[in-house]
């Protein structure tokens, strides 16, 4: 792998990173409103799997997606805009930040219901196994997902009609205040992909590399007719669940301990160790990105408010396809 | 020798819904039809016995019991662009699949800002009268036709069965068809030539000045046995269809109370809060002045449908109870 | 010295129920609590918090993500002699939900000819207007206020939310008890000496002789200040809000009708086939010859709730409209 | 084991066997009405279950519960006259076929929403644990509801949780005219109970002694303490889904082949060759079963309707529990 593409995961994930510090601070200014689910420490993962995706593949991601939008390409300007509500938003500003769609770069949102886009994922492949394209759809999910029965569902479908469905279960030990182990009996993920005979690998979600690399084992795979493929990322959220928590239920301790496998800086450190980046390098990478940013807020600030006269468009398509 | 009349053929309201669907997938391949015993058991009810044979499990396709998963596959599918007809088995199961249907199918055209669009028609079977007991007797229409983003339309007659399958598959929108078991095995005469009908409008199914059966899906035939009853009285009944539930077609409804002044609504759902409550409140808001009597709702007792034959019979709207609803509101 | 009036206490909604809650779980050995995040978070909208510590986790229990099967585990437990108390998160959660609410809690005294009954509580947030999008905004009290079996109330005052459990608890059969967002923060005076109070009568908040408006819920506050307002101006409005949606209290509808003769319904539901549709549908049934003029229903635009302030706001009832609504109704 | 025992357990399957050849008849006859399904071929595994429960235990069954019932020990004439329709039918006749109820008994029906009663049976088990009572419940299900999401859900609740459920997988390898290879990828449904961390044994359900055996050990653990269990019961329905079904979907052959298997056949044969049955003994056996089953067909002719102004009654309870 060439020391570019190592720079450019690495900013990647410092933009994910960089935008979502801007967010929170936005939040605060009353800028955003409704629910902000931050990414902060998850973003290995997102870049690690979307990265490795064609542009032809889909995108099903969560109400904690911002990092998925941002590593499938989606423009930043475009997502402030939607989490300021304006017409310049990915979504027209009637989504926000849950529901950030992307129809050229088959971003399928942002959905807020825990497992809801699981059944839409093996939809979305189905289609693609019915008309013979070789296409892989990487639907996202947390592990709280798992205890739902749409998971179970979904995942018995992908893997009874062999569809290119590649499941990425990001571990991150929480489902707002309810811990793995009061949430499965069994918390070793991958055996539930196994009750499925779906070919299951744990990952260390920290890594950007190892993501990177299972990504595109699992996905050469599924996308050679290998059937679904289910990968569990182990990570952590640095932040609350959302605005609103307390974070009652965890020590402060057990985030620094986690705080010290950021993915951002354990991967800055081994570039810088292995001689791929030097400090300046960072700092321009920082400052890049944080022109970009600046660039996205100012965009989103210049944005305007969807007249309410359009309230009632898009409840039906406007236009029929042929 | 030609004759004038368009030439008919008698035919059940199964096959119609077999011949639509069958039809639509020979003229579009993106057209399938997924969901449970579709296929090798020839559906539930029947409706798509040997279709499997001519199209192949890939496009009849028998589904697990997994209602919100196939349900969901079929919105995942419609979104990629294909035109799945997805069967529900009933309306009773279908609240495993509510999820995926309100909050993703109909929601996801708005919610993005109109980037997308849910072409999938869900079918699914309704309604009581086979003793088959409280939870498998629901009729749950009203629930649909309340969520923005869904079409609910509720066949009733062997053309509409036939023919508003195509224009549903036309629709770039949710379309959800319900088809009331007991009429699977009516039978109807349809013209030969047909074609693709719409989803909006109601129909008059019989004129008549005196007052108006306000009606849709599984109770059309009772109702029309009222008006008949009706008029050995001397009473001519109106009778509306109203074919679609969503979008309600609140002119056709405002036009029958203002030319027949006395409106009985005849539904096979609870009375509390059913589609009879709007149609009601419809014509509350828009025809009051033109009523000479209060409306009157004849609808399912307001209890789980019991399995005893003469305790369901009395559960459900009969021929009798709109007879009587009618004839006190003509004051006869 | 003392006071002859009643001494009272300022108090929030969201603590009054969970002062109501913990004092049920303190009489009664048989309530517990349970729900996604109730206990070690505090409760999505912290209305459990501090619980866990004083009645531990098997009593105020976390579940996993698993509406389904924590909400039947629920009715299990209630089946068996519990009583308890089922949080659902939201409302739109409750989709997930539904078959065993619907399919279990409302129908097993019936279906089983009264040998059993299922007298769970359970409790979910409900409506919008926090900007949280389409997904998360649903206002669904109607669907449950279609189904025989159940129980369906709307505290919107602090008494009702300290009041309303006690007697749902009490009740042999299911109850939902439906908590609006909005009302978590409202404070209001509590009698010092309270007692449960009943589930099935609505109360006029506001009396009034030009136009009666109906509502209930998390639109009593707007519906009040639309009052106050309509008051400046010379009309005196009734204000009634319904508590209970299931049963419907038809007989105070009908008297605010027949007292009022104009009558406004605020709904944050969508209009068609909303709660809005039954409480007009009930006048045009009972009281249509009071009316000096159509009803008004000010209900939320039919589309998918909309993240975007303005949008939102444009979306959802807003005091704005009420005002002119009755004012249009009254003719000013 | 005594002989008595082995005799009793042969009474009770031939009890339902003969029960329901005589449902069949009353169908055709259209005593019957609504939906039928038919356990024969089933019958070992009820009787081999249920008869190892303790009478406060309590049981949860599906549609396809006649079996069920009478092993719990349900009166045949109650059971009859339910599925006439008449006010002394154990539901009134308010249930038919698919909704037996029995309070007394802890027999909680009667479910027809495939899966719909293993949450509720999940809620049972989690009164008892909060009551400390050693008690078990025992919920049935076919293969066909391990592809719902309310299965998955409440394995992994009751495992979690550490409640006493027994759940009881009638394997007969068809759902509706759906095989079990076409519903799940994976068709070892025991790997689904690892999945939760559960104890699964796989059982000849064609075999009471062997069913007997499973359910006796598992009750045991499950009561002390064991947390749940999963026994997945290997049988066959003889007959067609339900009286609509015209049997597309498999060969009369396989039918054959598995009827060489039939539970009360093989148990006959064996008690035979043990000595512990003469054919003089099963002949009595034979005349006092019709002589019960004619009595429930005589009981449930003479029942009553239930008045049509009771149908409002029992929607609320009409007494309130103190
Ligand atoms: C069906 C459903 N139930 C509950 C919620 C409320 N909720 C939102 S996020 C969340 C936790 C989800 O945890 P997990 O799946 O692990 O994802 P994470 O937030 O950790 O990324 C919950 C309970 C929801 N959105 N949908
Ligand atoms: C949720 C739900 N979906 C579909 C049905 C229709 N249905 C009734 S029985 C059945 C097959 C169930 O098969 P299985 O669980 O294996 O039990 P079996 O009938 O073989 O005993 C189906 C699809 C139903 N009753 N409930
Ligand atoms: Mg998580
Ligand atoms: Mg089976």
């Amino acid at each position: 792998m060439s020391d570019s593409h190592h720079l450019d995961l690495l900013r990647q994930m410092l933009r994910i990173r960089r935008f979502e510090e801007r967010c929170a601070q936005l939040y605060q200014a009353e800028k955003i409103r409704g629910f902000l689910h931050l990414y902060i420490g998850e973003e290995g993962v997102a870049v690690g799997v979307i990265g490795s995706l064609l542009p032809d593949d889909a995108v099903v991601a969560t109400y904690r997606e911002h990092g998925h939008a941002l590593a499938r390409g989606m423009d930043p300007g475009a997502v402030m805009a939607e989490m300021y509500g304006k017409m310049e938003g990915c979504s027209r500003g009637r989504g926000g930040s849950m529901h950030l769609f992307d129809a050229s770069r088959r971003f399928y949102g942002g959905n807020a219901i825990v497992g809801g886009g699981l059944p839409l994922a093996v939809g979305l492949a189905l289609a693609d196994r019915l008309r013979d394209q070789p296409r892989v759809t990487a639907v996202f999910f947390g592990e709280g997902a798992v205890a739902e029965g749409e998971f179970h569902e979904s995942m018995n479908l992908a893997a009874l009609w062999n569809l290119p469905v590649l499941f990425c279960c990001e571990n991150n030990l929480y489902a707002m205040g309810t811990a793995l182990e009061r949430s499965e009996s069994q918390t070793r993920l991958t055996l539930k992909a196994a009750s499925y005979e779906m070919p299951a690998w744990e990952v260390d979600g920290m890594d950007v590399l190892a993501v990177e690399d299972a990504a595109r084992k699992a996905i050469e795979s599924v996308r050679s007719g290998g059937g679904p493929h289910f990968l569990e990322m182990r990570t952590f959220r640095f932040r609350a669940h959302s605005m609103f928590d307390p974070e009652l239920y965890r020590s402060k301790e057990e985030v620094e301990v986690w705080k010290e496998r950021d993915p951002i800086e354990l991967f800055t450190r081994r570039l810088i160790t292995d001689g791929g980046l030097t400090e300046d390098d960072l700092a321009t990478m920082e400052s890049d990105v944080a022109e970009e940013i600046e660039a996205a807020v100012a965009f989103a600030e210049a944005g305007t408010w969807e007249p309410v006269e359009e309230l009632t468009r898009f409840v039906y398509s406007e236009v029929v396809p042929s | 020798m030609t004759s004038l009349a368009t030439p008919t053929r008698t035919i059940t309201y199964r096959e119609a819904m077999r011949e639509s669907m069958s039809d639509a997938m020979r003229n579009d391949p993106r057209v399938f039809l997924m969901g449970e015993d579709v296929g090798r058991y020839g559906g539930c009810y029947a409706v798509s016995k040997g279709m499997l044979e001519e199209f192949g499990p890939d496009r009849v396709r028998d589904t697990p019991l997994s209602e919100a998963a196939f349900v969901g596959a079929g919105i995942g599918a419609a979104l990629a662009g294909l035109r799945p007809i997805v069967e529900v088995m009933t309306v009773n199961f279908s609240l495993l699949a509510l999820d995926q249907i309100v909050n993703t199918a109909a929601l996801y055209s708005h919610m993005s800002g109109g980037q997308f669009n849910v072409p999938i028609v869900i079918r699914m079977t309704t309604g009581a009268g086979r003793q088959l007991g409280a939870q498998h007797s629901h009729s749950l229409e009203v629930w649909y036709a309340h969520v923005p983003g869904l079409k609910v339309v509720t066949p009733a007659t062997v053309e509409d069965a036939r023919w508003m399958l195509p224009t549903a598959l036309e629709d770039p929108d949710p379309v959800i068809i319900f088809e009331h078991a007991a009429l699977y095995n009516s039978e109807g005469d349809l013209p030969e030539q047909g074609a693709p009908v719409d989803l909006d409008r109601a129909v008059v199914r019989r004129p008549g000045p005196d007052v108006g059966l306000i009606t849709y899906g599984g109770s059309l035939p009772k109702t029309l046995a009222a008006a008949t009853e009706l008029a050995e009285e001397g009473i001519s009944a109106q009778v509306l269809d109203l074919r679609s539930l969503r979008p309600l077609d609140t002119e056709a409804i405002l036009t029958t109370a203002a030319s027949t002044h006395r409106i009985v609504i005849v539904d096979e759902g609870w009375k509390t809060a059913g589609i009879s409550a709007e149609i009601a409140a419809s014509i509350a808001e828009g025809a009051i002045w033109e009523l000479d009597a209060p409306i009157r709702r004849v609808c399912s007792v307001e209890v789980p449908i019991p399995y005893a034959r003469h305790m369901e019979d009395a559960a459900l709207p009969q021929t009798a109870g709109i007879v009587a609803a009618a004839r006190e509101l003509v004051g006869r």
